[in-house]
């Protein structure tokens, strides 16, 4: 296999940038990739998430009526948010931002599962980007390790004391590469087909993707500080309602 | 642009899919897809498509909103086909030259790519089916019926709602971004879709304040009721036990249960 | 104090926003049980203020505001909002369900009430506002005009005697204004309803207000009937307002050029009257 | 076929969205240099589609667009938007930055001016809309009226030499609607703009445009002089539109009452000319 390896690669790069145009969306994983048994895995991988952030929801509905629509609205926001084309340097081209970082450092990471999951749900079903089969999966890629580690991220460089500029950047950043690594591991474990050649087929998958989520992650982590910082110069208060009940 | 792609208007057409009853469609469309995915050869997959296809064209789709529609996961494929013809596997089915070297093509590769894309496509061909002749409130509806959590339900009714008034307002800014040359440029255009985010984001928060004081305004309690669902007529429920013994049938014959 | 023929009376209000701003300040209104009262505001004079603390939705610094002679703070919230309806000015910002029949049903459902009086309160305001034909329209195919009827029509499901509109207006083509205000008189007129009319498109007030309130700056400059109101040229124009232009046009020849014209006309109708009284009747040509 | 007197000529266009929907069919417009004119049209008519698809924002499924002759598709974007500059509805979906000066340099920093330059466009555009004074003043502190200026400014410092605006009146009270108009007549007078006003307010149009173009259903009905349009009842009802106030209250002297008057006044000082034409002078009173 080791002499094909190389051709290989480049064979698959070259593939990227050809179908391009309509790969941007790849990090949705589509509908029928999965095989029945990893679809249903990670579902139940992201259903304790999805129940976390509605226990904070309810939280929040209780201390304020505002909660749900709040909630709401953010997610049409990130909705749209994750619809608008970033120009691609390297492909000459447009891919489009996950937005769920951006969202969990607004709305904490656990609320921006639940709004993922729908926004997810309403793509798959309006503008056929991704699956309900693959839902679980997109969910968790998207959704439970974008948001997680946005917000990690996030909290972290700001307690260790770098400005929330540099945090947002870096929370988009990782966030945006934390996706691509879990969709190319969720595609990898359901496609390398038991015969051994999961390694391979992981490392071709992340490459396949490299040329384009590698840039793209880098100008997601600009856009999310961008916005975040000019939510904050305008309507820092009303983020308020989010603060109730706690930081998941 | 990418924002006049997120369109519901062939869902509100009224033909005979449409007037179904969203649980019946929900039922039957989940169950297809999840025996599409199990299902192990390529003939299930391929006969789903084709009633799918059958049903798009029977409630009258256009073929170019159909064709934009499946672009998308046939390029997936594509991609995926390729990397299995020639990953996987140990049969070489024959070589291509490429760059003056030689990629083998494995049969079973192919074998199981071609699977796997009658897997998306039926698969695919499902969801844009239900979509396309269900309305996504009665989506949400036929959910409350099997009690999917409330609080998310009305998360997601108030952001389908406001996709639209917040995308027109975006939609708006991008193009007054663009008349003062906002997009011209790799810099440009980071900076004015960075400042774009933020406005979204701005104008949302503030949509929900609004929002929400007409909402008190009418009796908003920090929850939304929902209507009953009417019980299913008989002829739903005829539609819903024959599509599912189809379905069944179809899955035991060509999975090689019955016919061995 | 409480006279029992005011559906509205507020007195004394002030209101200043937490950054300062000063929206309303000393504000007295009152609208009379079965009256068409129009809030002739031009931008920025605290109109929708005054209509959020009239609906209890901003609380005033300052100032008492009774509903049918209740003070505001002590009538409970769903009580409150079964008397008084309130319509913003973007339909968008009140229409949060996915299809008009849903949407109008908001109110009702959140009573508590039963499906079936649900579906007739639904049925009954949509009927209202000559809108029941789209029950099962998504609320983003709406036109414009009609995403302001169903707006109304949503809060009139909750039948309220007194129905406050900020600007129902504004934003329509002459043909959706029209309409909107037949609608709203038919409301006042047949459907008893109080109503509080929130505008600056002065034209059209002659044809419907009973009495009109100016507001400018936070405090109202007038407030008595139509005619009164706007024979105070100075005042409007100190408002930032103007007359009706058919007004202002009688109004012209009558101190500019001298021309005997009684009174003060307020609509087309009444302008022609008035001129034609002063037209010898010898040039006019034969009516067919 | 490619006039150079023409500013904006556009020729057969017709535009579907990608659900369907036709916004606009067959539509010829045009705009001669230095020209005003008003593009009136009710709700849904398709006028926000064609300003796009004027702009380049949107691409007609057929039908050709020129700029001073020159065919759209072939303008680059960077020549194209300091030739025709566009205005939208909403001002708050075109102000951005903090501050009003900030907001209106984005465009001129966007062309890579220098700074001194860009400071100077400012100042220029900002005056020439009498907003000089709200230079240093945060977005969000403005009024609507203010905000609308503002936001043409923004456009004006691109140096376009035709301006399109959507609604430019809409939601502003009579003396901001009043201030609109004359700072766009004088842009168009003294500054050599060449203007198109998309509008429903028929009232104003007499006073400032030179032709008026009626859309209806995504079709254009009429376009000629203010007076040959507007003389149309007949088609403006069918548009959904009416006459302006003064010219229906003569016009309905003259048609129901047979007084005799001459032509069609379209705005009060002409109605009153022609009133007074017909009045018998010695009923006047005598003036002081």
């Amino acid at each position: 296999m080791n002499g094909k390896n190389k051709l290989l690669w480049f064979f698959l790069f070259v593939s990227a940038f050809v179908f391009f145009p309509r790969v941007s969306f790849a990090m949705h994983i589509s509908e029928g990739i999965l095989p029945l048994k990893w679809a249903l895995f990670w579902f139940v991988l992201a259903v304790p998430f999805l129940y976390l952030g509605l226990v904070r929801l309810r939280r929040l509905t209780e201390s304020s009526s505002q909660a749900i629509p709040m909630v709401g609205l953010v997610g049409s926001a990130v909705f749209i948010i994750s619809c608008m084309p970033i120009p691609i340097p390297v492909a000459g081209s447009c891919s489009h931002p996950v937005g769920s970082g951006l969202a969990a450092i607004i709305i904490g990471p656990s609320l921006s599962v639940v709004v993922s999951s729908i926004a997810l749900l309403l793509q798959a079903l309006f503008l056929a980007h991704g699956g309900l089969s693959t839902l679980g999966a997109n969910i968790f890629s998207m959704g439970v390790a974008g948001s997680f580690v946005a917000y990690g991220v996030f909290w972290l460089m700001v307690r260790v004391g770098f400005g929330w500029m540099a945090a947002a950047f870096m929370a988009g950043l990782l966030s945006d590469w934390a996706t691509y690594a879990v969709t190319s591991l969720e595609l990898s474990s359901a496609l390398h087909g038991g015969s051994g050649a999961f390694g391979p087929m992981f490392v071709s998958i992340l490459l396949a993707f490299a040329p384009t989520q590698v840039p793209l992650g880098i100008l997601e982590g600009v856009l999310c500080a961008m916005a975040y910082a000019f939510v904050r110069a305008r309507r820092f208060d009303l983020l308020g309602v989010f603060e109730k009940g706690g930081a998941t | 642009m990418t924002f006049e792609l997120f369109s519901d208007i062939f869902t509100f057409r009224d033909n005979a899919l449409r007037r179904l009853d969203p649980r019946v469609k929900v039922v039957v469309g989940l169950v297809a897809i999840f025996a599409v995915v199990s299902s192990q050869g390529v003939l299930f997959p391929a006969l789903v498509f084709s009633l799918a296809l059958m049903g798009m064209l029977l409630v009258g789709l256009p073929v170019a909103f159909m064709l934009g529609r499946f672009l998308a996961p046939l390029g997936t494929v594509l991609i995926l086909f390729l990397l299995h013809a020639v990953l996987y596997g140990w049969t070489p089915l024959f070589s291509l030259p490429l760059f003056g070297q030689r990629v083998v093509i494995m049969q079973e590769g192919v074998l199981r790519g071609m699977h796997l894309a009658c897997r998306v496509l039926g698969g695919f061909g499902i969801m844009v089916l239900l979509s396309s002749v269900t309305p996504s409130h009665q989506i949400f509806h036929a959910l409350a019926y099997f009690k999917a959590p409330k609080g998310w339900l009305e998360v997601a009714m108030m952001m389908y709602r406001y996709i639209f008034v917040i995308l027109e307002s975006a939609a708006d800014a991008m193009a007054a971004q663009r008349v003062r040359l906002g997009y011209c440029g790799l810099k440009r255009s980071l900076n004015s879709l960075g400042v774009l985010s933020g406005v979204v984001i701005v104008k949302s928060l503030e949509q929900a304040q609004r929002t929400h004081e007409a909402m008190l305004a009418r009796g908003y309690k920090g929850h939304t009721p929902f209507g009953p669902m009417p019980a299913l007529s008989p002829k739903d429920g005829w539609t819903l036990g024959l599509s599912l013994g189809v379905l069944i049938g179809l899955y035991l014959a060509t999975e090689g249960w019955v016919f061995g | 104090m409480a006279d029992p023929g005011f559906a509205v009376e507020a007195e004394g209000l002030s209101f200043s926003y937490t950054d300062g701003t000063r929206a309303l300040h000393g504000v007295d209104f009152c609208l009379r049980k079965g009256e068409f009262t129009a809030l002739l505001a031009s931008n920025g004079s605290g109109k929708t203020t005054l209509i959020k603390v009239l609906g209890g939705l901003a609380k005033p610094q300052k100032g008492t505001v009774r509903i049918f002679g209740q003070k505001l703070g002590r009538i409970p919230r769903l009580k409150l909002y079964q008397t008084l309806g309130i319509v913003f000015q973007n339909p968008s910002d009140q229409l949060f369900a996915a299809t008009v029949g849903e949407d109008v049903a908001f109110g009702p459902r959140n009573l508590g009430l039963d499906p079936d009086t649900v579906d007739l309160r639904v049925s009954e305001a949509l009927e209202a506002l000559s809108a029941l034909h789209l029950r099962e329209r998504a609320i983003h195919h709406l036109s414009f005009g009609e995403q302001k009827r169903v707006a109304i029509a949503g809060v009139l499901a909750m039948n309220p005697s007194v129905l406050i509109l900020d600007e129902p207006t504004a934003g329509l083509d002459p043909s959706g204004e029209e309409l909107m205000v037949r609608l709203l008189q038919r409301l006042n007129r047949n459907g008893g309803l109080s109503i509080v009319f929130a505008t600056h498109s002065i034209d059209l007030l002659p044809l419907c207000a009973d009495t009109v309130c100016v507001l400018n700056l936070g405090t109202v400059l007038c407030q008595g009937s139509a005619r009164d109101v706007l024979c105070n040229h100075e005042m409007l124009k100190l408002a930032g307002l103007r007359l009706p232009y058919v007004t202002s046009l009688l109004m012209e020849m009558k101190d500019l050029d001298g021309v005997p014209i009684e009174g003060l006309p307020l609509t087309v109708k009444e302008a022609r009257e008035r001129l034609l009284e002063i037209i010898p009747p010898e040039i006019l040509f034969k009516k067919a």
